[in-house]
């Protein structure tokens, strides 16, 4: 869980792809960072015109000497880096941050993905493929068309459940409606929008389940140095941070950074 | 004619640095958040985050949010406290290949002078940097730096405390920052840190409710940088202790802005949430500058804007 | 269920206004010059830019820089002097499809009472701004604005001029702006413009020297939001009196930010500069967001960024 | 000398060339503006991303139902702008500003164009060439790769002498060094950066020509409202603007705006 190997990395972009409008893939020659990579960990794109904060993506695919990110276009920073073709350099950091805890060795796990958070599930998907747990994918978007790459975890060995906002494609309504009345997995995992994953744990609560949820924040550094990006957490977390200490302050809840001890908290373990 | 290379080496009170880069209080943890991404015996020194007497939890969330050219903070001292501080996480600081200035903050003058004399007393700290942003509970929460009576109260509570530096921060939510500047000069500071981060808020216009958990935050980053440059050329007007220049420094450029309006060393904050290595890509660039230049050393640059006003300018006249 | 259209319509003391968007004083000329890009029947009124009792060459150039998401101006004040302004010049405005606001500018209580006077006589005329951030020559230059007793005296002496609507434009650069405003309210004030440009300097780092004629100017556009924002939301704790937003607006969302904060219309200076169509725009995409949250004026958002702050925050905290 | 034509343009790009690396000529769809625009007129770009100020550019090329507009890479507007591909949108207004004014009816014109003024100035060239006057282009680069679209000139009916500060093309050295050695012409026009202009003024005053300059200043409104992008003038200028009367001021100089009553000036008017 230590991220030494974490370092900057001039990649050079070799291949990009727009999934759908507006959501784009780019593949970045970057051999040591692939190597580096654990599910669930993300990095720091630096901006190639440098007049905005680095930007946090998940990332996505790690394997051979590649990485890639896959992003939706939402604002000045992720319409740059769209921007991206074959050839070009893109500086990023990382990887960064805790993935998700794998040693639990659950046999039959749930991932939970809404839009853009299936960034950061590939991986793990993957990971637990290997390891012949049992995995079930849980994709919701707003539109069928959002569902992007679902193919992908079903050719990756994955059950997949789809849901959709407008009923477009699979369950009509919220992935979690879906979550909830499946078979009880032993494990779920889970990233996307807060309001998702505040569901996630309401509805892993009632199955009792545990639940990992990556969770996204407004970031400045991403390396644990400005104390910005935190959530709170029980104090006596083993996510907890060491600095500052509970018992200090007389509270039972202290605040975690979710790029340094996060992304990925158990849902138990948050007071939010 | 280009001679030796030239030195970026600069003084601050009793501090000396081979680099004139300072990495801003908060905004660089121990140094050993970056550490894996820029080679830290090339910056000139890291101010820690702000240390209070007693630990904080901190503010509610969210404590960040991005605005045009710069961002909004309100972080709200989240730190383990004096105590927890010096036994459990200082020495860890102790091999950093570049200096470390200790940060103060409190809330009462007994506070700052407390923490600062615990903090100065160590061997891993070379200078000691007043964080006099904070709101005194003795006066209804009035804020020390924005006073010229408290800045003068709290900097003599703390240089009574050490012989080491004292960088004294100033803020720049004032009506005339020289006053200010001038009042923590005769209360004994070393040097000043000018500018902190400009008070601001960002209201989230689909909930209909701040943005920042705490209401309000510190704004840094480019948008501020004509507002820290003022600044820096006021005080250095003002005052003849040397200035530690600061609020979105990004490129060489700015950072020339910062010596050329008067600061002897300059601080770079939110530019590392770019990208962590700009601090030394200024530092060689700089360096570059003045032997393109033949200047021997950044002394030479030093206030420098000021040169030929009288003559450049000649009529008189102003803003609006 | 969206009933009849929203209104748009507000009111600045006695200044009705279809639209709540004003025109920067000193950003829109008399309005005459963007009439070709944008209707101007659809904008609330235009702000002349503001007039003196004398005439003015105003300040050596250069007068404008671009920095990181603004601009730093600084104009100096040139204009024809009142006398001239409405012998040559008002009538040419009578027939504007908006309102027009005059703006007065002064370096003595005479100065401002006189030009006011004079000004608010003339039925082109539908409300005085008073730009009060200029430097009093009976003492020693300090800004009206940035004073708390001669903002009162200021207006006290241009009330007693005119019954119009009086709208007294405060600076940000301030201390504690909430004095400020209650001092111009106290004094007659009907209205309050919060903020004019928050000062600020740039430096050619080739030439070394400032790259505004004038040394310093003022700070305008995206990188002050957050500063305006703060600033109208804690003016409007202060006082009762409505208040012109202003200071980096640019879109619906900067808009709606303004208003929840508390003020009752808005002001886009800068944002012309980037787009002629913005002041429409905004009219009209605030019509829609009504529309769609089924509200009937905008009067249901003003200062509405309050509700639900003590249960939504409980925690107490700070900047930094 | 009115502007009434002046208005917003829903342009269209229909052809884009990067004349040498980092100078871009766009060619716009845009039929009114087209008609409208005089020589030595500019217009405003308002930014594809509205993240700054609109950006002035000279009016290239003007005939038919199409518009161009040239300029060099220098910052981030003008990089946003070569970033325009064919079918792509640009809102422009204008066209602004006062040309040059060909009312003096000389028969014998010298064109003195440095770097990016070449923007400015083919469209007086071809209105002189088409009134059957000699024109001379003296154009003055820093070297002869940005020299760009010069046969442009010489097909026009131009008469071409050219300088290059590294002396790769034509007099090595600068270009009003060419003008001052030339025979004399009845007219210089010039468009160019500021120390180019001050030079040509000069050169004009020593040969007894008077010369017509088109100023660069950094603008704000374009249009006249914001007095932020003044020069001295003459008072007594016909230039000067109404509007503070020097007269009252007691100056005999007076600010002109280059967005409104430029930014064509008479060199020996101006008081810079
Ligand atoms: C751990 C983690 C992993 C993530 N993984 C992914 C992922 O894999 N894929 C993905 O698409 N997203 C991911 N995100 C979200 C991503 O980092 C950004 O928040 C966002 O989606 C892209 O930024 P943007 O500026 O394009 O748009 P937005 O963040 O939507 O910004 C909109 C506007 O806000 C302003 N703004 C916001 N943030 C900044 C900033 N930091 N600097 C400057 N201006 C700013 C800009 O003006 C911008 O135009 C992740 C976030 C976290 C914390
Ligand atoms: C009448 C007139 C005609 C002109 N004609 C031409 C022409 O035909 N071709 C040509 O190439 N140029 C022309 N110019 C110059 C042009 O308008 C710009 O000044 C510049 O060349 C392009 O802007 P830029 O932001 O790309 O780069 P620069 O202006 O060089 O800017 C560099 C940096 O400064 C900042 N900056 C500067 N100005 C602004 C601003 N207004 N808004 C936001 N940020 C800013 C940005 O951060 C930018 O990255 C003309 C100017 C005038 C006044
Ligand atoms: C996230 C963040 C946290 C900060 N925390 C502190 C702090 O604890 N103490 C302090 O004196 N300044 C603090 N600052 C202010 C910076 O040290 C710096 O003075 C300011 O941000 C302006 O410089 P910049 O624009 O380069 O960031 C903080 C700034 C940021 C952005
Ligand atoms: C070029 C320029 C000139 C200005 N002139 C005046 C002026 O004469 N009087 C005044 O009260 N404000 C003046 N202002 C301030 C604006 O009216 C406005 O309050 C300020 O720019 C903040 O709003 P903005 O960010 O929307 O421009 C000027 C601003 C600019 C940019
Ligand atoms: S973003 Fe700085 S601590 Fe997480
Ligand atoms: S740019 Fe505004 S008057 Fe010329």
């Amino acid at each position: 869980m230590v991220d030494g190997a974490a370092r900057v990395h001039a990649t050079i972009v070799s291949e990009r792809h727009e999934l759908t409008a507006g959501v784009v893939v780019v593949r970045l020659y970057a051999p040591e960072l692939a190597r580096a990579t654990r599910p669930g960990q993300f990095l720091m794109a630096i901006p190639p015109s440098s007049e905005a904060a680095a930007t946090a993506l998940g990332i996505y695919e790690a394997e051979g000497k590649h990485a890639s990110i896959l992003f939706f276009i939402t604002g000045k920073r992720t319409r740059e880096l769209a921007e991206l073709r074959p050839g070009d350099a893109l500086d990023v950091f990382g990887p960064l941050g805790n993935g998700f805890d794998l040693s639990t060795d659950a046999r039959d796990v749930a991932i939970v993905a809404g839009g853009v958070g299936i960034a950061s599930v590939l991986l793990v998907a993957q990971a637990l493929v290997r390891a012949e747990a049992r995995v079930r994918l849980y994709y919701g978007a707003r539109t069928a068309a959002l569902l992007v790459d679902a193919q992908r975890f079903a050719s990756a060995g994955c059950e997949l459940v789809c849901a959709t906002d407008d009923g477009s494609l699979g369950h009509s309504g919220f992935i979690t409606e879906a979550l909830a009345r499946a078979e009880r997995p032993e494990l779920i995992l889970a990233c996307g929008p807060s309001p998702m994953l505040r569901a996630v744990a309401r509805v892993a609560d009632e199955l009792g389940v545990r639940a990992q949820l990556s969770l996204e924040e407004t970031f400045a550094c991403g390396v644990g140095a400005c104390w910005g990006c935190v959530v709170p957490l029980v104090a006596n977390s083993a996510q907890a941070p060491s600095f500052p200490p509970a018992e200090l302050g007389g509270s039972d809840v202290v605040y975690a950074r979710v790029c340094k001890e996060g992304p990925v908290f158990w849902a138990d373990e948050l007071r939010w | 004619m280009v001679t030796a290379q030239p030195s970026l080496a600069t003084k601050i009170g009793k501090l000396e640095l081979a680099f004139p880069t300072l990495m801003g209080s908060g905004c660089y943890g121990s140094g050993e958040e970056f550490a894996p991404y820029v080679d830290l015996s090339k910056i000139g020194a890291v101010v820690l985050k702000s240390v209070t007497r007693l630990p904080r939890l901190g503010n509610p969330t969210p404590r960040l949010v991005h605005t045009p050219a710069g961002m909004l903070n309100a972080i709200g001292l989240q730190n383990p406290g004096i105590e927890w501080y010096l036994a459990r996480e200082l020495h860890k600081y102790a091999d950093r290949p570049c200096k470390i200035v200790g940060s103060v903050a409190g809330f009462s003058l007994d506070d700052y002078a407390y923490t600062c004399e615990r903090l100065a007393a160590r061997d891993e700290i070379a200078a000691i940097e007043l964080n006099a942003s904070c709101p005194n509970v003795a006066s209804e929460g009035e804020t020390f730096a924005c006073d010229p009576v408290l800045t003068a109260k709290v900097v003599r509570a703390v240089r009574g405390t050490t012989d080491k530096t004292l960088i004294v921060k100033l803020s720049p939510n004032v009506t005339d920052i020289a006053v200010i500047a001038r009042e923590a000069e005769a209360a004994g500071a070393d040097a000043l840190g000018v500018i902190n981060t400009v008070r601001g808020m960002a209201i989230d216009v689909e909930a209909w409710r701040p943005r920042l958990g705490n209401v309000t935050g510190g704004l840094s980053g480019p948008a501020i940088r004509p507002i820290a440059v003022l600044a820096v050329y006021e005080v250095a007007q003002a005052v003849r202790i040397p200035i530690v220049g600061q609020g979105g420094i990004e490129t060489l450029t700015d950072a020339l802005e910062f010596f050329l309006a008067g600061a002897t060393a300059i601080s770079i904050g939110t530019a590392n949430f770019t990208d962590p290595r700009i601090p030394v890509r200024i530092a060689t660039e700089l360096r570059d500058y003045l032997a393109r230049r033949n200047l021997a050393s950044i002394g030479e640059i030093v206030g420098k804007a000021n040169v030929g006003f009288a003559t450049a300018y000649q009529y008189g006249g102003d803003e609006g």
